[in-house]
């Protein structure tokens, strides 16, 4: 498992002029305030308790980060909550950036802008204990069993392509979703993100009996240009400060705070790869 | 007419102290009354007396407060009886003719045949047809009821109650929408139907209809039975107060 | 020159009071046996569900009551914004959906263009899924940037809300006024009522009342529907906020007290409509025949 | 008796030619004024939207034709799953929901257990959020793990939907057979019609004609919300189609594209259920008056 | 009696060459007839000859194939005409009465005046209720039409069209659901209207009320005009085969 990746290459507003960052002085939506969006509810174990603004939880602590680097205390953070059709739609945006674990990809890129990636997540199976996915080895145990993942993610890209299943998977709105069809026994697993699936086990979302299966071999979750799953800070098109915020993650990633504040949140370690 | 039949021993339809009231108004008040089969009562009286509710209660579609409906023997009022297998014996014909509009003429009379008596759908047309003939209308068999005058409408509800071949007739108004000339052939259909053996109470405001038709005229006032009597004697000499104020009117109308 | 019979000091005779005791034990004896069964059914179905191994895990999900009066005040503070959005565009989509029946049954040639659009309106926007609807107002139109369109995203949805259901509500009254029969519009015409005066007096009425159940059942899913704006991200109707606080908790019972909340909110309503279209006109249900 | 007039050739007037090419004359003018008129609303409202400075953004958002070209056909397969779900909830729902019409409008006390069981069904189901019951019966149900008790999401979003959907087709059906007027009743009952063969034959014949717009709009709606099984991970509808593609790219031209579909769908829907209300029965729609 | 009034110059009515088809059947043909102001005229004929279509027409509830109706002094056939202006000065009474079920009696009076007249409402009702106590309903103004008898409807929609005021109406079947106290009465009123210079189109089957009240008697036979002529005339010395092969029959029936 890989945390926080190592070139910026994915991000092409990144070379454009950087002069225009001052800190704490950018054109942002509300003048003198940094504007910062996630989606209502926020999940654990990017936010916890469903509040971004107190600062625990691995992407609300990324968000304090950028914004302390861009020249913005805490004080001058301003939380708002934006559904994800909205944070998506070519409506003006109410924010200067949205952090939701948005995955960067080329297609996304014609209607928004991504900063620089602030993580790579790697995709795993969960099941429950004793359940039909107990005796998995490989990938290839996994072809005739009834998988689920939530829509417009990676986690789905990856299961689709990393597993390639005999039946369609599961598709669902939300993993809240996904978690009661697997606790129903509608589905034998579902796949989420390394993290999440640390906390659902973790947790008492699965009632205790959560198991993880392992982890979808890198690679085997290609779609189309990207390996792993780098989620980045998301703009509005043609954003003027998108070379600004992608800097901050930049020097963040280089001064190793986003690998302490994932080391910090994130559980990283102990799936085995199938 | 009717020193031709001898008299009835059993009456078809007995009523006993019938009542009848609609929220806080009284309908019909304790009305007594046989028709004996093959007989054809006549029942006149002003409009809003009470007529048509008088025939709608003997055929179950109003619930009486009070009294008996004996219909060949049996108490039909009673809610123990099934009013189904009551109103297959009788037929009834609405002053509003009360056709379905969704069905062509032909169809409205075949329904019950086909549905409540089980006849095969062509005997039953065969049947319809012949009445349609019979009331004059076996060119509009096809038609829907919209499409029909007011007379053609009041003669396919004849055929309809006509068709089921019910053992009591009744009838609203019968002849209110007709010409002279179809008066005349529904008289003679009522004729017929009573040499045939069928029990009639008819609702009229018809005078000459009722002195040729009826064994018995009846006048209903203010929801009670005034006066019955056979129409030479109803007509002729009136013995209660209301009959001889009812024909005092008609006179004036010119009507008798 | 006619009068009715008049009062008299009736009493029932035996015969009579007989009838009504017989009729009185029937509707009882049958009140008792449905009861019985349907309570029997009900407690042979709890007893089952009860008894089966997943239930304690199922009842954790669905029927925490203790979480659900946690989550109620949240809940039922949502429910207000359907309420608040139902009303508003409620009215708004009555009148829009009267108006376009009305062009729908405008009579003659002459109108053949504006029955026309009127139909057209209404295939476009009944067909339409109402959430292409929501996006396409609530993030295309103000997309566009134009500074004299208002750009909330409640206003739009409420357009998208409103175009939709306008277009049920229309099917619904057109059904209601081509139920009324020609011979009542000849009346009001032969009277000198114009083609409007005639709707708005003679059919519209007869109409109103016949299609209440059918209009009740476009409100009620609308007061369900109007959720849907928080797509848009403008509010928190119950759902969503169901949707919040069951993510919180890993426990489906938010939506279990939303559905019970619009379950009690719509009971009143049914029985207000069901009272006023009876309280007029002629009724069927349990009537005579 | 009588018959009618005998056919003849008649040949119009030049007075009766002169007022028809008039009402033609009239009737043509109209249509194309509202052509016109229509045409230009459309024109002047596109360029406008055209003209503005955030079109670029929106037409690659919701227009991107290249995009929807691609997605079309997973859309198009999505929407047979919903047209499949709705024929078969379609029919159970019409059936069940007329039963149910048809318990409240029995008549008489002995009746009324059951008439206030069928309200309290319409209540009930009408009431709760359609999302409550998948989440309910399609996560609930299986969750209880009885082994005779089938436990594919599928059947479970189907009985769901099929739940609500009855309620509302129940109102739908009262409402028509309400508006058949009771003198109908009467007439068929005095032919010694039972009250089950009367509402068969007389009542509910004339009431479904009356009520199809509104039957119609609740199948239209039933197609677009047989979609919302997908939440429970069972089926790619439409709409899911849509939503994946879009996520995937953030693009909502496949939104756009699915409504274009549900709007196709329902047009010969709509003119097929109107042809046949017409093709029996009076019509108001363009009548004389 | 029609003697006592000087021979009217222009007719309120006239129709010319009136022509009226059903989808294949021709219903009206060629009808060409003329109604004098104050005059009363009797349109007779066989069930389904085209009576009530004739009224419809006149009052442009259908419109004709062919042919004027000219009302004073204007082609209403026209499609110019605006037809409301024109039915407003018309009263017409149905065969089968249209009263407005959801409107109580007096509503269902009322809403003319009120509506398309601009009558005070306090005004109308007065003027309405006078109306009602002249068909003897007074006490029935807070009903439903439903709650009605035959007799009672009908006489509610006379009173609904005579409360406008109209310069000609047209009755159709005016006294078919009346009994004959009721019909006197009725037929005293339409007389009381003929004196304050109502001009009148009367279908009916009743020809004692033909005789009585009629200026002019035509007879309308297969959707044409087969004789127009004063009562005594066309009763007593019919000219036309049609009218004496009417006249038989009805004599059959006993009905003049
Ligand atoms: N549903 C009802 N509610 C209240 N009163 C009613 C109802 N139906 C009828 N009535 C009243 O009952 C009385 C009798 O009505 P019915 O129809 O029996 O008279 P009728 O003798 O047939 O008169 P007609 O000769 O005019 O048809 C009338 O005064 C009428 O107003
Ligand atoms: N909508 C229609 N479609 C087809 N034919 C019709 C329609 N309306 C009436 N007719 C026919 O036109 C003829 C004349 O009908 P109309 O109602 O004018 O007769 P009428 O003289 O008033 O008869 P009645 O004395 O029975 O009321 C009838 O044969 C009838 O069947
Ligand atoms: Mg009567
Ligand atoms: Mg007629």
């Amino acid at each position: 498992a890989s945390s926080a990746p190592a070139a910026p290459s994915a991000a092409p507003a990144a070379a454009a002029d950087l002069s225009a960052c001052k800190p704490g002085d950018m054109p942002t939506h509300t003048p003198g305030v940094l504007t910062i969006a996630t989606d209502d509810p926020a999940y654990a174990p990017w936010f916890v308790g469903n509040d971004p603004a107190n600062g625990q939880g691995f992407e609300s602590a990324v968000a304090y980060a950028v914004a302390q680097q861009m020249g913005y205390p805490a004080d001058k953070v301003k939380w708002v909550k934006v559904p994800f059709n909205a944070a998506v739609s070519p409506a003006p945006k109410a924010f200067d950036f949205d952090i939701n674990q948005f995955s960067i990809s080329a297609e996304r890129q014609k209607v928004v802008d991504f900063s620089t990636p602030y993580y790579a997540a790697t995709q795993v199976v969960v099941g429950l204990q004793g359940g039909a996915l107990k005796d998995v080895k490989a990938v290839a145990d996994l072809t005739g069993a009834k998988l689920g993942a939530q829509v417009g993610t990676t986690s789905l890209i990856a299961l689709r392509n990393g597993i390639k299943p005999s039946s369609p998977p599961a598709v669902f709105d939300t993993n809240d979703l996904a978690v009661a069809a697997l606790k129903a026994g509608q589905v034998d697993g579902i796949v989420v993100d390394l993290p999440t699936a640390f906390y659902m086990t973790g947790s008492d979302q699965l009632g205790g009996k959560g198991l993880i299966v392992g982890q979808i071999p890198s690679g085997a979750a290609a779609s189309g240009d990207s390996a792993d799953d780098p989620f980045g800070l998301l703009l509005e098109k043609g954003s003027a400060m998108t070379p600004c915020v992608s800097q901050a993650v930049d020097a963040l990633r280089a001064a190793g705070t986003l690998d302490k504040l994932a080391g910090r949140w994130l559980t990283q370690q102990g799936a085995p790869i199938l | 007419m009717t020193a031709l039949q001898p008299p009835p021993l059993a009456p078809l339809l007995a009523l006993r102290g019938l009542r009848k009231s609609h929220a806080s108004q009284v309908v019909l008040r304790d009305i007594t009354l046989d028709v004996p089969e093959h007989d054809c009562l006549v029942l006149v009286g002003a409009s809003g007396s009470g007529k048509s509710t008088l025939l709608r209660c003997i055929n179950l579609l109003d619930e009486v407060d009070d009294g008996e409906i004996v219909f060949a023997g049996r108490d039909i009022a009673d809610p123990r009886i099934n009013p189904d297998s009551v109103r297959g014996q009788i037929g009834m014909v609405f002053q509003a003719y009360n056709l379905f509009p969704h069905m062509t003429v032909l169809e409205n009379i075949v329904l019950a045949p086909v549905r409540v008596f089980g006849r095969e759908r062509a005997e039953a047309e065969a049947a319809a047809r012949q009445m349609l003939d019979r009331v004059g209308l076996l060119d509009k068999a096809g038609r829907k009821p919209d499409q029909l005058s007011g007379g053609q409408q009041q003669r396919v509800a004849i055929a309809r109650a006509l068709v089921n071949q019910p053992r009591l007739m009744l009838f609203d108004e019968v002849t209110s929408a007709l010409d002279p000339e179809l008066v005349l052939e529904v008289l003679s259909l009522l004729r017929d139907l009573k040499n045939d053996g069928m029990t009639m109470l008819v609702a009229t405001h018809e005078m000459g209809f009722a002195r040729r038709v009826a064994d018995r005229v009846c006048l209903l006032s203010r929801g009670a039975i005034a006066e019955c009597a056979p129409p030479e004697a109803f007509f002729d000499a009136p013995q209660s107060e209301a009959a001889k104020h009812f024909l005092g009117a008609i006179r004036g109308a010119g009507r008798v | 020159m006619t009068s009715d019979a008049p009062q008299d000091s009736w009493q029932p005779s035996k015969r009579a009071q007989e009838r009504t005791a017989w009729r009185r034990a029937r509707a009882r004896r049958s009140a008792l046996v449905a009861g019985v069964s349907t309570l029997a059914v009900i407690a042979i179905l709890v007893a089952l569900v009860l008894a089966t191994p997943g239930w304690p895990l199922v009842r954790d999900s669905f029927f925490d009551w203790r979480y659900g009066l946690q989550v109620l005040p949240d809940i039922a503070r949502g429910l207000m914004v359907n309420v608040a959005i139902m009303l508003g565009c409620g009215a708004v989509i009555v009148v829009l959906g009267l108006l376009i029946a009305w062009c729908r049954t405008l009579p003659g040639a002459v109108f053949f263009p504006l029955r026309a659009l009127a139909a057209a309106y209404t295939d476009l926007f009944r067909g339409l899924p109402l959430i292409l609807l929501l996006l396409l107002l609530g993030f295309g139109v103000p997309g566009l940037r134009l500074a004299w369109l208002p750009s909330s995203g409640l206003f739009w949805g409420c357009v998208a809300l409103v175009l939709t259901y306008s277009a049920y509500v229309a099917e619904v009254f057109r059904a209601g006024i081509e139920s009324v029969h020609p011979s009542q519009r000849a009346a009001a015409r032969s009277l000198g009522l114009s083609h409007s005066l005639t709707m708005r007096c003679v059919v519209v009425p007869q109409a109103a009342r016949r299609v209440m159940p059918p209009l009740l059942n476009d409100l009620v899913s609308l007061q369900k529907d109007s959720g849907l704006i928080s797509v848009l991200g403008v509010t928190y109707d119950a759902v969503l906020q169901a949707r919040i606080a069951s993510a919180e908790s890993f426990n489906l019972t938010p939506y279990v007290v939303a559905g019970l909340l619009f379950v009690l909110l719509t009971i009143p309503m049914t029985r207000l409509t069901d009272w006023l279209a009876r309280r007029q006109g002629w009724t069927a249900a349990g009537g005579a025949l």
